[in-house]
């Protein structure tokens, strides 16, 4: 049973199905996108229940779309992308749910909601690394346009340009290392699992993975707002329409980072040797530096969008310490930071639309004001400096095991400081302005969460608790894949013989 | 049995989450089951205890739950029951199912009174965590987990801003301290491959260096509230009364200790436990001297709050000689002392905070000692049950203390002199301080109306202090040892010069004659040391000017500078291009010929 | 009285291929610079002739009368066009010719 | 010799074709003369069908020797271009026919010219020796200095055309001259000879001389940097139907030629020149890229988009692989669609005599949805954007370059200036996109009345959308075409 093509279709059928529906049927259009996310969260959730931890690769769709070239449509879910498509499907409907702030242009809006859902499940599903590419890209021209046409605040303009060029860039260059990767190993095929063979036997040489590591490094790192090429992130995510921002902050900005898993480090092992040791500074960068600047943020968005970069910073410190505990620690803060930022960025966008302004200094008491929502955005924050229970701990004290494992202690102390007491500072802060105290000017005629909203933060809510309360219902998924990586990317599991190549 | 040690454990939380997602609808309801949880997981206890059941070591009660496996880190979720938990249990179950229910008159007319209860039920739930962890790792889970509820107890009126900013405080501070704390887990299990509590001990693991022995204390710094992190524990009284009886007083605070005597196998003999003593004694001189000059009466309680636990952690920093029969809780003096105090403590010291709720609730919310007086009369049960637990914790023979503190003094005698000395200035501080307290509050005249007014507190708050007196008297003969006579007679003389002096001083007393006899010292007690002052002038000068010039480079350099530096210079570069384009057709001819020229060169060359 | 040899004949065509840029570029008026550019084609010619001289191959000779007929072709347009221009603007002037730029 | 005939069938139906349209006209009635257009474009469509009649194919496998003895080449790239050509014809005279009420006289010499300058792009296609490369080029050539200047009335027009004439006229005297020169040293004309002769003429240093004289009036065709200042203006002031028809027909003949030449006939040559070309290339994209940025107009916009392109395009000869060329033929391929569209989207736009600034398209999305659905398609090929054309085509030239780059590291210079270039188009194609969808009208004037299509356009134009999106979905088949195509062009004697 393919459950993935049908993951990945629904969406793409939903978008078509609202293509047809006349505008004014706002009802019609809603529902249709919103049944269509319910089912895609329920195949997934099947899929990755169903799925069988020690079965390679599985659900696989595969059709020839190029043969000359070796371009595969090829669907199929492993330990790791099995639990990023789930949390992407949850994090899909949680969106849609949450959607309802969009009030003009709503026919156009919710066809490029189901076309971006569609791009971001493909991207994780497809295991040839062409398609792969191709539905990142399709997933992110929507959400340019969201940002242009429906996003908020005055330098909108400004934040939708910046986007589209920083991620653009970066997706090039992570082309240009892909296409390298293909080049070289002379696999003649684009699927990820011939390469990894073709690695297996024969790794690309030096000279050449020197060049494709560091591409595929700083193109994937522009993606997931890597310091210092960050500033986009807050800024988007502040001009972009709630649905949006939960959708890219939560699951297509982890593309990036899946990437440098899935390609970057088994594929250019020796490249990463010399590289690592800067992405884990980088990433200490993106803790302590973005930790530091969302300290000092007034609004809410901002404060979230940068605590997202900053936890983005687990991740590369857990890639960068290249071990089975660093690995899947990192997939795991992939799957949890999805769930997280796209229950924050939901929230802020609730309490906009209660109120046309997120500044914090002129909030509080809104725990009395709104107890669902408050509650909600109390754990939200709980969860973001790294409470256990919620799925978060869980994947960063891995990570800090084994940076500290793999020899990073530096970098692990200055990050445990950013990720506990940083961290935990502006959290708190923000509950202490937001919620606590007494209530702030003009809050009177704010609501409460609706129930559909309401089911979207309490899904995301419960699964952070269910992955915090037992990560190995990922973890076991995760960590047989991630095995195999390691066992490529080790030096000396792979270290090939110096050769240089001669252009004929 | 092992169903029944589960049980202890998650029935706190069943409660907690019951209420969360529906039973907070009905007052009564929520409270009913939050105090069933605990008085069942107390039962649960008892029994245990009773039937003496030991799990042997390495196997808890079974079915250990996997947490997390990875090769190299694995994380159960297994209880570690022994005398130690055993006893620390009794502690928390039965502290707090007596604070459960003083809090249902407490709280009585609060709006968020099923909150309330859910919060104390998750409380008792992470406490019970940290108590049965067999591994680091669950430890600072649970240890993390206490930490929030706590926050969430003392920022319990968080319209209050006064409370949220204590919470915030709080939290902040225990972070700092755990920040170490995970630092000294990560070494363990760097040295040892394992954070299992049973497999390091096997494997006889002392850590080589003391740092991570010190890191692992800082987590005890932190939560107990050692100098210099002590600074939140007074703001701390910001929450209701029963709150800071139970986790201010009796448990959380005691988790530290707690935790020492769980990993002291790790410390022991390492340069750490000189640190850990020195700092245990000075908090407990300090915080003691601060006492001395606070007026409201649940600060005061809080001080020597800390300064007893301050003399716990010194006597485990002591060590001293282990000898396995003589000692019944660990097999080290000092552990044992120290277990020994956190046990008769939790009773008095939770006994002498109901005291001061039960006062401070017919007082009408006064808390300031100068406001009260006379009470003695208006509430009798009060005040023979806060006058029990006084001479508890004065150390006054045949009470509680008295047996505690002893023990704590000969280790110290034996251990270091110059501790012990200061041990017993300590046990003069306190005294007078205590005597203080008793007499401005309960005897002379009442020096408000509220005082004036004031009646015996319902029989639900009072009926806890009833019962805690008993063990705040007889808890001490579970564990007393034949008191050495030189020590005895150290504590006694303290004990009665303290109370002579502080009598001398404020019998009849309208107000503290101190700061006029001491001046500066007494202002410096009073405004305990600058602490706070210090800290905030650090946070604002350092850490938010950090904040501040990474948020400009962010700004200014980053996003400023370079970003829409590298966006203007291109668009710069093509309309300086486009001068190339001038219309005029000789030119472009010109450019063509330029142009191959320039390339025939390239080429040629 | 020596003998002219190839290198002669090239030099002058590219003597005349250069007189013909230098008049493109530098004269102001269509007409003569349309002149050069006919002695720029010629120049080639030149060349070509001489070159089918030096091998004995009807190649050359060959190229230069398509060069004729297309440079008479060009001549054509071209001057059809300057005509329509000076009916237009009254000039046949280089730099009045600069209504698009940038 | 008759016989051999059939080698040029394809050209010879053309050229009459025009022929039968100046005379048509005569027949004609002023007002009936638009069918003109749509019966020659008619007529194309059929050379089209026929080009696919296995008797023709069947050519592929013949020699040429005894038909001018092999200077005229009918392969696979012959048939390619061929075809390609006529399928730019075809649109260009349905555009044309829409176009002919601003062209005030004369339009069905305006179509005759354009089949004439068909006809020369289709002898281009297989041109194989330099005298057959000369007149083909001035048979386009010549017939655009009349294309270009055709509205007499518009000054802009005139101006361009002078332009176009002078600059064209100085390019091909540097071609000839360079053809003077390389028969001067190899002493034949013929592509084949100079194949065989490669290693001994890369010594001489007047070959490669002459060699970049040529390169220059082929590069000069292509609009390539330094030769391409003409193109902006030339775009600009040309009627709108020409611009297109120069944008791909002339470009796509350059780089046919280009193929031959330094593909086909001295790679040798290539290969030593790899730095030149690189440089050129990379050059060729940052200007255009740049020099769009702070541009308004939009011919001249995509007149300086057209340069980037050429940039692009030049990557797939500077990779000197078969890959590459099959990216080039790809990559026309899209381009002739997305550019065909992107101009008559504008020529509908816009009125005679206003400017064509970029705000016209403003509110586009309310005036014609369809519209606007092709127009953001045809930015977003253009930006190489997926799922489009543009993308796939974009792919496969930087996939060619970057095979050769881990041998060559100055390759990466190449693609890292292709990167910067498609992250600036993609600033500007995207201030199109954000024109058509939100952009603001000036609150005096009044929002314009919907756009009206002629069928024949709304045709085209669905012709040119599918087309962009089947070589961007399904590029199975067309990777084949090109490959054949490519094959037979690269492996020639």
């Amino acid at each position: 049973m393919d459950y993935l093509f049908f993951i990945v279709m629904l969406p793409l059928l939903a978008g078509l199905v609202v293509g047809v529906i006349p505008g004014d049927r706002i009802g019609a259009i809603r529902g249709v996108t919103l049944g269509a996310s319910w089912l895609t969260a329920l195949l997934s959730l099947i899929a990755f229940c169903s799925f069988d931890p020690n079965g390679g690769l599985q659900f696989v769709t595969e059709w020839t779309w190029v043969e000359s070239l070796g371009l595969k449509f090829y669907l199929a879910a492993d330990g790791i992308n099995i639990g990023i498509i789930f949390m992407g499907a949850v994090v899909a409907f949680a969106a849609v749910c949450c959607a309802g702030d969009v009030t003009h242009r709503i026919k156009e809006f919710y066809f490029l909601l189901n076309l971006m859902i569609c791009g971001i499940l493909g991207a994780f599903a497809s295991m040839d690394l062409f398609f792969f590419y191709f539905f990142h890209e399709l997933a992110l021209v929507p959400t340019f346009i969201m940002i242009g046409v429906w996003g908020r605040g005055q330098n909108r303009n400004y934040a939708t340009y910046k986007i589209t060029l920083y991620l653009s860039f970066g997706a090039l260059l992570a082309l240009i290392g892909l296409i390298g990767v293909y080049v070289q190993t002379g696999a003649e095929s684009f699927s990820i699992p011939d390469l990894m063979k073709a690695v297996e036997e024969k790794p690309i040489t030096e000279s050449a993975q020197q060049w494709i590591f560091p591409l595929l490094m700083f193109g994937f790192g522009i993606l997931v707002s890597l310091w210092p090429f960050h500033t986009w992130a807050p800024l988007g995510y502040g001009a972009a329409p709630t649905a949006t921002a939960m959708l890219h902050a939560g699951v297509l900005k982890k593309f990036g980072l899946y990437g440098l898993i899935r390609v970057a480090i088994p594929m250019a092992p020796v490249g990463a040797q010399g590289w690592l040791e800067v992405m884990a500074w980088l990433a200490l960068a993106n803790l302590l530096f973005c930790g530091l600047v969302a300290v000092r943020q007034k609004d809410l968005n901002l404060l979230i969008g940068n605590s997202s970069v900053a936890h983005m910073g687990f991740i590369f410190l857990g890639i960068a310490s290249l071990n089975v505990i660093g690995l899947t620690g990192a997939v795991l803060v992939m799957i949890a930071h999805g769930l997280l930022a796209a229950l924050a960025f939901g929230l802020s966008g609730h309490l906009y639309q209660q109120h046309r302004s997120l500044d914090m200094t002129r909030m509080g008491g809104l725990l009395r004001k709104m107890p669902l929502a408050g509650t909600a955005l109390l754990m939200a924050m709980m969860a973001g400096c790294g409470l256990p229970g919620f799925a978060n701990f869980a994947g960063e004290i891995t990570i800090f095991f084994a940076a500290w494992s793999a020899g990073f202690q530096t970098i692990t102390v200055i990050a445990a400081w950013s990720a506990l007491v940083i961290g935990g500072l502006y959290m708190l802060r923000a509950i202490r302005n937001i919620l606590h105290g007494p209530q702030g000017d003009d809050w009177d005629n704010a609501s409460d969460a609706k129930p559909l909203v309401a089911t979207a933060f309490g899904l995301l809510l419960a699964m952070l608790l269910v992955f915090g309360f037992a990560p190995n219902l990922l973890t076991k998924r995760i960590n047989g894949e991630v095995e195999k990586i390691v066992r490529l990317a080790k030096p000396e599991g792979a270290a090939p013989e110096k050769v240089e190549v001669v252009r004929r | 049995m092992e169903l029944a040690a589960w049980l202890i454990f998650l029935l706190p939380l069943i409660s907690a989450v019951t209420i969360g997602i529906g039973a907070f609808r009905s007052k009564p309801i929520s409270a009913g089951i939050s105090i069933a949880a605990v008085v069942g997981s107390f039962i649960l206890t008892f029994v245990m205890v009773a039937n003496g059941s030991e799990f042997p070591d390495g196997q808890g009660p079974s079915p250990k739950v996997s947490w997390l496996r990875l090769d190299g880190l694995s994380v159960d979720i297994g209880l570690k029951i022994d005398g130690l938990s055993k006893l620390m249990l009794c502690v928390v179950t039965g502290v707090g199912s007596l604070i459960h229910i003083f809090s249902l008159g407490y709280m009585k007319e609060d709006r968020d009174f099923s909150r309330y209860f859910a919060f104390l039920s998750l409380f008792i739930f992470s406490m019970l965590g940290i108590v049965l962890a067999d591994n680091f790792v669950m430890m600072f889970i649970f240890w993390e987990l206490v930490g929030v509820s706590s926050y969430l107890l003392i920022g319990f009126w968080f319209d209050k801003p006064s409370a949220a900013d204590a919470a915030k405080k709080a939290f902040m501070t225990n972070r700092v301290g755990d920040f170490g704390f995970l630092l000294g887990i990560l070494m363990v299990w760097a040295a040892f491959g394992s954070v299992s509590f049973d497999v390091l001990e096997k494997e006889k693991a002392t850590v080589l260096c003391g740092l991570a022995g010190f890191l692992i204390f800082c987590g005890a710094i932190g939560k107990s509230a050692q100098a210099p992190l002590h600074v939140w524990l007074p703001d701390a009284m910001e929450g209701p009364t029963p709150v800071s009886a139970l986790i201010h007083a009796a448990t959380m605070v005691a988790a530290g200790v707690y935790m020492l005597c769980r990993v002291f196998f790790l410390i022991e003999g390492t340069w750490a436990m000189e640190a850990i003593a020195w700092i245990g004694g000075i908090t407990s001189l300090m915080a003691a001297l601060m006492a001395v000059q606070q007026d409201d009466i649940k600060r005061i309680l809080a001080y020597s709050t800390l300064s007893q636990l301050g003399y716990m952690v010194m006597v485990v920093g002591l060590g001293g000689e282990t000898n396995s029969d003589y000692y019944k809780i660990t097999n080290v003096a000092g552990t044992d002392a120290a277990m020994f105090h956190l046990t008769t403590h939790a009773f008095f010291k939770a006994m002498l905070f109901l005291g001061a709720g039960s006062v401070i609730y017919a007082c009408h919310h006064e808390q300031d000692i100068w406001k009260m007086g006379g009470l003695r009369r208006r509430m009798p049960r009060t005040y023979w049950t806060f006058l029990i637990g006084t001479l508890a914790l004065c150390g006054v023979p045949l009470f509680s203390g008295f047996f505690s503190k002893e023990a704590i003094l000969t280790v110290a005698y034996k251990e270091s002199m110059p501790l012990f000395l200061i041990a017993v200035a300590v046990a003069v501080l306190t005294t007078f301080y205590m005597t203080r307290l008793f007499l401005v509050a309960f005897c002379g005249e009442p020096r408000s109306k509220h005082a004036e007014h004031a009646k015996e507190s319902p029989v639900v708050m009072t009926l806890p202090l009833l019962i805690l007196a008993v063990p705040s008297v007889v808890a001490g003969y579970f564990n007393m040892h034949a008191p050495d006579p030189l020590i005895l007679f150290a504590s006694l003389i303290a004990v009665v010069f303290g109370a002579l002096l502080a009598n001398s001083i404020y019998r009849n007393a309208t107000d503290d004659p101190l700061p006029v006899r001491l001046g500066f010292i007494a202002r410096a007690m009073k405004a305990r040391f600058w602490f706070d002052e210090i800290y905030q002038w650090f946070i604002d000068k350092v850490q938010e000017r950090l904040a501040k010039l990474a948020d400009i480079i962010d700004r200014w350099i980053i996003a400023g500078l370079l970003v829409r530096g590298a966006h203007g210079s291109t668009e710069f570069a093509g309309r300086v291009l486009r001068l190339a384009q001038t219309g005029n057709l000789q030119t472009y001819a010109f450019w063509f010929a330029a142009g191959l020229a320039a390339v025939l060169v390239f080429a040629l060359s | 009285m020596m003998e002219p040899t190839l290198s002669h004949y090239l030099l002058v065509s590219g003597a005349l291929f250069s007189i013909g840029l230098l008049g493109v570029i530098v004269r102001r008026n269509l007409l003569i610079i349309y002149m050069s550019l006919e002695l720029m084609l010629n120049s080639a010619n030149v060349a070509l002739v001489a070159m089918s001289r030096f091998y004995g191959k009807l190649d050359g000779q060959v190229m230069v009368f398509f060069i004729i007929t297309v440079a008479a072709a060009e001549v054509a347009v071209g001057l059809a066009l300057i005509v329509a221009l000076y009916r237009k603007r009254q000039t046949a002037e280089v730099e009045d010719l600069a209504t698009m730029k940038l | 010799m008759g016989d051999q005939l059939k080698f040029v069938q394809l050209e010879m139906m053309v050229v009459a074709l025009g022929l039968l349209v100046l005379i048509a006209d005569l027949a004609m009635a002023p007002s009936r003369r638009r069918l003109l257009g749509y019966l020659s474009a008619a007529g194309l469509f059929v050379v089209f069908l026929l080009s696919f009649r296995d008797g023709y194919t069947a050519l592929v496998n013949e020699s040429t020797e005894a038909f001018f003895n092999s200077r005229y080449k009918v392969d696979g790239l012959a048939l390619f271009f061929k075809r390609f050509f006529l399928i730019a014809g075809i649109f260009v005279l349905v555009f044309a026919v829409d176009f002919s009420e601003r062209l005030r006289s004369g339009m069905a010499e305006y179509y005759s010219f354009i089949v004439f300058a068909l006809s020369g792009m289709m002898f281009a296609a297989s041109a194989n020796d330099f005298s057959m490369l000369f007149v083909s080029i001035e048979l386009i050539t010549i017939t655009f200095y009349i294309l270009v200047s055709f509205q007499r009335h518009r000054l802009h027009s005139l101006e361009a055309g002078v332009k176009y004439l002078i600059l064209g006229a100085v390019s091909s005297a540097f071609m000839i001259y360079g053809i003077a020169l390389v028969f001067g040293v190899a002493g034949s004309l013929q592509f084949d000879d100079l194949h065989a002769q490669q290693s001994e003429l890369i010594q001489s240093k007047v070959f490669l001389f002459g060699m970049l004289f040529l390169f220059a009036g082929l590069a000069f065709k292509i609009s390539a940097f330094p030769f391409q200042v003409w193109a902006p203006d030339v775009y600009q002031g040309a009627p709108t139907p020409t611009t297109a028809f120069l944008a791909v027909g002339s470009k796509a003949a350059g780089f046919v030629l280009l193929i031959r030449l330094l593909v086909a006939a001295v790679p040798e040559v290539t290969a030593e020149w790899t730095s030149v070309l690189l440089v050129i290339s990379a050059l060729t994209i940052l200007y255009g890229n740049l020099c769009a940025l702070p541009q308004r107009n939009l011919k001249r916009l995509l007149a300086y988009s057209g340069i980037a392109n050429a940039g692009y395009l030049l990557m797939g000869i500077v990779a000197q692989s078969e890959e590459g060329t099959v990216a080039i033929l790809y990559y026309l391929a899209g381009y002739l669609f997305t550019v065909m569209a992107a101009f008559m989207i504008i020529n509908l736009l816009t009125k005679e005599g206003e400017g064509e600034d970029i705000s016209c398209l403003s509110g586009l999305s309310k005036r014609s949805p369809f519209l606007a659905f092709a127009m953001t398609l045809a930015a977003v090929s253009l930006a190489g954007i997926p799922p489009l054309a543009g993308f796939f085509g974009k792919f496969l030239l930087v996939k060619s370059v970057a095979t050769e780059a881990f041998g060559n590291t100055c390759f990466f210079v190449l693609l890292a200036v292709a990167v910067f270039g498609v992250v600036v188009s993609i600033y500007y194609y995207f201030g199109i996109v954000r024109t058509i969808f939100w952009g603001r009208r000036k609150a005096d004037e009044p929002t314009p009345p919907p756009v009206t299509i002629g069928l024949p356009v709304r045709i085209v134009l669905g012709c040119c959308v599918a087309a962009m999106l089947y070589l961007g979905l399904l590029p199975n088949k067309p990777v084949k075409w090109a490959e054949t195509a490519a094959k037979v062009g690269v492996t020639s004697k």
